[in-house]
């Protein structure tokens, strides 16, 4: 359509390209050897998921820093090997192996969403590299083997907990629900759906919407005519602001009881005024009295340029966690630091103490919720039936 | 004699104007056809209709005895039909060669499996080569054809329609735009093409010439025909003078 | 009441995107071109818009700032990059024009942050009115308000003044519109203009209403834009608004009635190829190439 | 062989297949189509399904390589009654029904999309080879495409469809015929992203990986099989090798598109041709 190939150039292109790849790949071989106990780490620095992936990349990197100014772990200094894995499957495989074969890494936080998870929890266990999901939500990341570990709760007892919540703490009996379409937002709604008949609360009806919505004026209009004594929703801080602030602009009054995710300042910042009286399950208490806490707030702040959100401080941890499990388990070796972190006992997260892994790695913690007050996260209580949202075992 | 094109009720209306208006006519193997008329005749409409590029609202189209009303124009090339178009289509980013191999190929591209499994062209090109020759295009054989000037580019178009092996070739002002000298080389070319023992059909301004060479004349107007049969006869015919008169094309013939 | 509300949504909507488009149908009638890198400049407008709001204050000002930087970078879009490309065939500037939205998307990304910026003050965002239980919004109402007065204003221009029939007619019949002396590149220019002034102000409308600018702020629009502007049979304003608006509608009640089994932002394309295939020319469909 | 190497090797392959699959389409037989992802899509899904259901990796190959073609000769059937920048429209269409359609079918995984994609048994470097022999195949058949009389054709219809029919050529068979090759290669590829990642979301092929597609096909030079090879191989390659690069993907992908078409628009192929002419005649 262009300009037609001749033979000749075309030859010459291809040869041109191949030699390019070798050479590409002869500077992959040659990557030098360090002393220095290195974790991998994965997150979506590129792409629709980056917003999430910086705050993850921040947050982690001062972990390390924080790790090595205390003096490191086994005498070694800490260092994080970083890739962009778009949060997309193929490149978190690709990162993986290259985290694997080319920079020798034996113990990974994986920073990203759960597609990103998903693809590289068999490639690390194959290879039996530890793996710490920070925040990847899809069940399929622990069951992938014993060396993978999750930070964050489950979608499905997320979404239990916040039924337990609103049947019960909030007494809260007709809920309209609005689900983003991905996974952890479909899988924290079914999580509430199957459970809410348990705490006398009924679904009167089923809305959803796509990552890229920012308008949400039919599903507005369609609560109002609901009529419901509350509003459950699923997404992140950059879709439920919008949403939040149409509801309310709308003249729906009621609660809305937002999902982990919502948890940033910035979504106090987008919704402005109508943020207020809106509740986050499985929000991080910032006013906790804790010094790691305040110390990570202001230091993030500074870096960032904005607030951390719960992405941000569980990545902060995960990273955190690591560096202890190489401590307890006195070794970097793969096998040592699973067996030691698979024993953690209430270990201290910027979100809380964690009680402890179960069966099948999952975090067993109880969940914290906060309510929008006053433009700040108020703590509105925490769930502490730990029965009522437990993950699956092995 | 056998029938090479046969049209019969061959009717078309665009909006509200009768464009074709029941042309029934017969051409026989070997003849060489002038179809003329004032502007607006409905003669590029017609030749349209038997190219296959427009479909009548009533009448049939035949072909070597066969029906092709309803076959698309690359069905009716293929059943022995060659046309040039009035505004030249050469492939613009394809070498002059390239242009009259493709046409030679007819019998590979029928269809997309066959054209899969055949490469060679070896025979086409010598073909083609052959071809451009008798139409005088010899040495810019390698050029593209894009860089041509319009008076080989309408002797490309001619290569083209012969090198598909055609019965009967429409050509559609083979002559339009070009300058004297270059006019009467193309019509030496499209005598030498009829000597061949291909059908012509020839539609063209150039009255001077057309009267020159066909042995059969048909006269459009108003979408039916008003005259056929041998040119200077036709000619002579009081409907037909009135029709060029009317319209002013007797003048401009004859200047 | 709940069909109304969801009727003032479709509206509201429909508008944005007929102001969207319009500059998109524009393009097209002129250069046969589809300038998918309208959207950037809608996404610039949007951050004209926000950024200056908040540095000065006044959410006018945004605007007044948007509906002269934007007009400029549409002209620049057309200078530096389908001019040249004019005399190949109209898919290869429209390549271009895919690959400038993603570079300009990725520019706003790494300039502005993920993040994405919100107004400081925005009491517009907020506010609301109720009409016997039908809530609209004053972001709606200056959505629809603004497009007719924009639609109203430029059907007055195309019918009064010299520039404006001379634009008109460059659009529908270029050749004829040169023989009376109307000179087509000036045209273009404010062609360009023109539709960019429109994509901004869309673009800081939605700002408004999001009350949050991020670097997706284009992505989808740009695409339902380009099937909005097929579906009203491409180069034709009149089909292009009408196609806007009822696409507006189907959202609305689509997003309630068939989002089960299929995603909002698909059902624009749906409703293209249904037609296409029924009608290959479009809605209107009365010109050709 | 290192795992990466393994899995950028493997990754090369199938974005090799997609660029030469959309170059038969688009650049052997102009008809520019901005969903390709949609049919690698159908394909890896399609292959997902098959694997998951029978473990058999042939038929996973052919649920792949059908469920593509399949696709595509229903968009080949709208491509002959639209004019060309309907087209472009209507597959860019196609990509977003696709993504929008399968995401909310349970069946297909919704959100969740397809995990636990049995293995095929090669292991790794078993798949990796797999896949780069197909992708080889993929080549010899493109370039063997290109010199027979179908390449001729393609050219043809590409440039003229009336024309071409005046030449007995008729374009509609024509475009179906590279809708219909081009899809089925494309589906293939998706086969083998399911055997390679072992689980698919819909995310994986969205409209962006048509464009970058796109992109390998215009940057490489539009029609020239080799110079699309190129630039599938660089354009994978470059964000991994160099750090900016990987930052500013989009940014620099869209960058390329826009000064290629705008300086070279032959691509690399062209500028290869013309540095060779250049020396020759100094």
């Amino acid at each position: 359509m262009l300009i037609r190939n001749r033979r000749l150039s075309a030859l010459a292109a291809g040869s041109l390209s191949s030699l390019a790849g070798l050479v590409v790949l002869a500077t992959f071989a040659a990557s030098p050897a360090r002393a220095d106990v290195k974790i991998g780490f994965q997150a979506p620095l590129t792409g629709p998921a980056a917003t999430d992936g910086k705050s993850a990349q921040i947050a982690a990197g001062m972990a390390v820093e924080d790790i090595n100014a205390a003096g490191g772990v086994l005498g070694q200094k800490v260092q994080l090997v970083t890739y962009d894995d778009q949060a997309k499957s193929d490149q978190a495989i690709f990162t993986a192996n290259k985290l694997i074969g080319e920079d020798g890494v034996k113990l990974v936080v994986n920073g990203s969403y759960s597609a990103s998870g998903r693809a590289a929890a068999p490639v690390f266990q194959k290879a039996g590299v530890v793996m710490i999901a920070a925040y990847g939500v899809h069940p399929d990341i622990t069951r992938a083997g014993d060396y993978m570990f999750r930070l964050v709760h489950l979608g499905p007892p997320q979404g239990a907990a916040t039924a337990l919540y609103i049947g019960k703490t909030l007494g809260l009996k007709k809920i309209s629900t609005i689900t983003m379409d991905n996974d952890y937002g479909q899988a924290t709604m079914d999580g509430f759906i199957e459970a809410a008949p348990k705490y006398g609360v009924e679904v009167v009806n089923k809305y959803s919407y796509s990552l890229k919505d920012r308008q949400f004026g039919s599903i507005v209009a369609s609560v109002k005519r609901d009529n419901p004594d509350g509003v459950y929703a699923t997404g992140y801080f950059f879709t439920g602001g919008p949403l939040v602030a149409q509801l309310r602009a709308a003249g729906i009054t009621v609660p809305i009881i937002g999902s982990q995710a919502f948890d940033s300042e910035k979504f106090i910042e987008i919704a402005g005024p109508a943020a207020e009286g809106t509740y986050i399950i499985d929000s991080f208490d910032r006013d906790r009295k804790d010094e790691a806490l305040q110390k990570f707030f202001t230091e993030f702040k500074q870096r960032a340029g904005y607030a951390p959100e719960g992405v941000a401080a569980i990545t902060y941890s995960a990273v955190r966690l690591m560096a202890d499990g190489i401590k307890r388990a006195n070794s970097a070796e793969p096998d040592k630091v699973r067996d030691a972190l698979a024993a953690t006992k209430d270990f201290p997260l910027l979100e809380g103490n964690m009680n402890g892994f179960n069966s099948l790695h999952e975090m067993i913690m109880p969940i914290q919720v906060n309510e929008i007050k006053g433009g700040k996260f108020t703590p509105a209580g925490s769930i502490t039936d730990l029965n009522a949202f437990a993950p699956p075992e092995k | 004699m056998s029938a090479v094109l046969e049209l019969d009720d061959v009717a078309i209306r665009f909006g509200g104007v009768q464009a074709v208006g029941g042309v029934t006519r017969t051409v026989d193997a070997g003849d060489f056809v002038g179809l003329i008329g004032p502007n607006g005749a409905g003669k590029t409409t017609l030749i349209r209709i038997i190219a296959g590029l427009l479909r009548p609202d009533r009448g049939k189209v035949m072909l070597g005895g066969s029906d092709v009303t309803g076959e698309s124009t690359s069905a009716r090339v293929r059943a022995g039909l060659a046309l040039t178009h009035q505004i030249v289509r050469p492939f613009r980013e394809m070498t002059v060669l390239d242009n009259v191999i493709l046409a030679a190929g007819i019998g590979y591209t029928s269809g997309p499996l066959r054209a899969l499994l055949h490469v060679s062209r070896r025979r086409e090109a010598e073909r083609a080569m052959e071809i451009l020759g008798s139409v005088g295009l010899t040495g810019t054989e390698r050029r593209l054809a894009g860089e041509l000037p319009l008076g080989q580019l309408k002797r490309l178009e001619l290569a083209r329609a012969l090198a598909v092996d055609p019965k009967i070739v429409l050509l559609d002002e083979p002559l339009a735009g070009l300058n004297h000298a270059e006019a009467s080389r193309q019509v030496e070319t499209i005598m030498e093409v009829h000597r061949r023992g291909i059908t012509v059909v020839l539609v063209e301004h150039n009255l001077e010439e057309v009267m020159r060479v066909c042995r059969r004349l048909i006269v459009l107007n108003n979408g039916v025909v008003i005259g056929d049969g041998d040119p200077w006869e036709v000619m002579a015919n009081p409907a037909v003078q009135e029709a060029y008169v009317g319209s002013g094309m007797m003048a401009h013939a004859e200047a | 009441m709940y069909y109304i509300d969801l009727a003032v949504t479709g509206v509201s909507f429909g508008c944005m995107y007929a102001m969207m488009s319009v500059g998109l149908t524009l393009v097209y009638g002129l250069l046969r071109i589809l300038h998918v890198a309208h959207a950037a400049v809608f996404a610039l407008g949007a951050y004209v818009v926000v950024l200056v709001a908040n540095a000065t204050g006044s959410i006018a000002l945004g605007f007044l700032a948007a509906v002269i930087v934007t007009p400029l970078f549409g002209i620049a879009i057309y200078r530096l990059l389908y001019e040249p490309l004019l005399r190949y065939r109209p898919d290869v500037p429209m390549i271009a024009s895919v690959g400038l939205l993603v570079l300009m998307q990725d520019a706003f990304r790494i300039m502005f942050g993920e993040q994405g910026v919100t107004f400081r003050q925005n009491a517009l965002s907020f506010t609301t009115f109720d009409f016997h239980g039908v809530t609209i919004s004053a972001v709606q109402i200056a959505l629809i308000v603004t497009a007719a007065v924009v639609f109203a204003g430029l059907h007055l221009f195309t019918t009064r003044t010299r520039t404006g029939l001379g634009w008109r007619a460059t659009v529908s019949r270029p050749k004829i519109a040169a023989s009376f002396g109307v000179d087509p590149v000036k045209v273009r220019y404010l062609n360009f203009a023109i539709g960019s002034a429109l994509a901004a102000v869309a673009g800081g409308l939605v700002a408004l209403l999001n009350n949050l600018v991020d670097p997706s702020i284009g992505f989808v629009v740009s695409y339902k834009a380009l099937a909005i502007i097929v579906l009203g049979g491409l180069g034709s304003v009149r089909g292009t608004l009408v196609a806007s608006l009822v696409l507006g509608l189907v959202e609305a009640y689509g997003t309630i009635f068939i989002g089960a089994w299929l995603d909002r932002d698909a059902i624009a394309f749906l409703a293209l190829i249904v037609l296409l295939m029924i009608r290959p020319q479009g809605f209107t469909g009365a010109r050709t190439a | 062989m290192s795992a990466y190497t393994i899995s950028i090797v493997s990754i090369i392959g199938i974005n090799v297949i997609l660029a030469v699959s959309l170059n038969m389409i688009s650049g052997f037989c102009g008809q520019i189509s901005l969903g390709h992802g949609a049919f690698f899509g159908a394909g890896a899904y399609a292959a997902a399904l098959a694997m998951v259901a029978t473990a058999s990796v042939p038929l996973a190959l052919l649920a792949g390589v059908v469920a593509g073609s399949v696709l595509g000769i229903l968009v080949g059937f709208a491509s002959l009654r639209v004019r060309s920048d309907f087209l472009a429209v209507s597959t860019i269409g196609v990509n977003f029904l696709f993504v929008g359609f399968v995401r909310k079918q349970s069946w297909l995984g919704g959100e969740m999309g397809i995990s636990g994609i049995p293995p095929t048994g090669f292991g790794a470097s078993g798949n990796m080879i797999m896949i780069l022999l197909l992708a080889c195949a993929t080549v010899v058949f493109s370039l063997y495409v290109s010199r027979s009389w179908m390449g001729f054709a393609f050219r043809a219809v590409g440039e003229d469809e009336q024309a071409a029919a005046t030449l007995g050529i008729g374009a509609g068979a024509y475009k179906l015929a590279a809708f219909g090759i081009g899809t089925a290669l494309a589906g293939l590829a998706g086969a083998l992203y399911a055997f390679f990642t072992q689980f698919i979301t819909v995310d994986a092929f969205d409209f962006i990986l048509s464009v970058m597609l796109m992109a390998m096909v215009v940057i490489g030079g539009i029609g020239s099989t080799w110079g699309v090879v190129a630039a599938a191989v660089g354009l994978t390659l470059l964000p991994e090798a160099i750090r900016f690069v990987n930052d500013y993907r989009l940014l620099v992908f869209g960058g390329m598109l826009v000064l290629v078409i705008r300086l070279a628009p032959g691509g690399l192929a062209a500028l290869v041709h013309n540095l060779f002419a250049r020396t020759r005649k100094a």
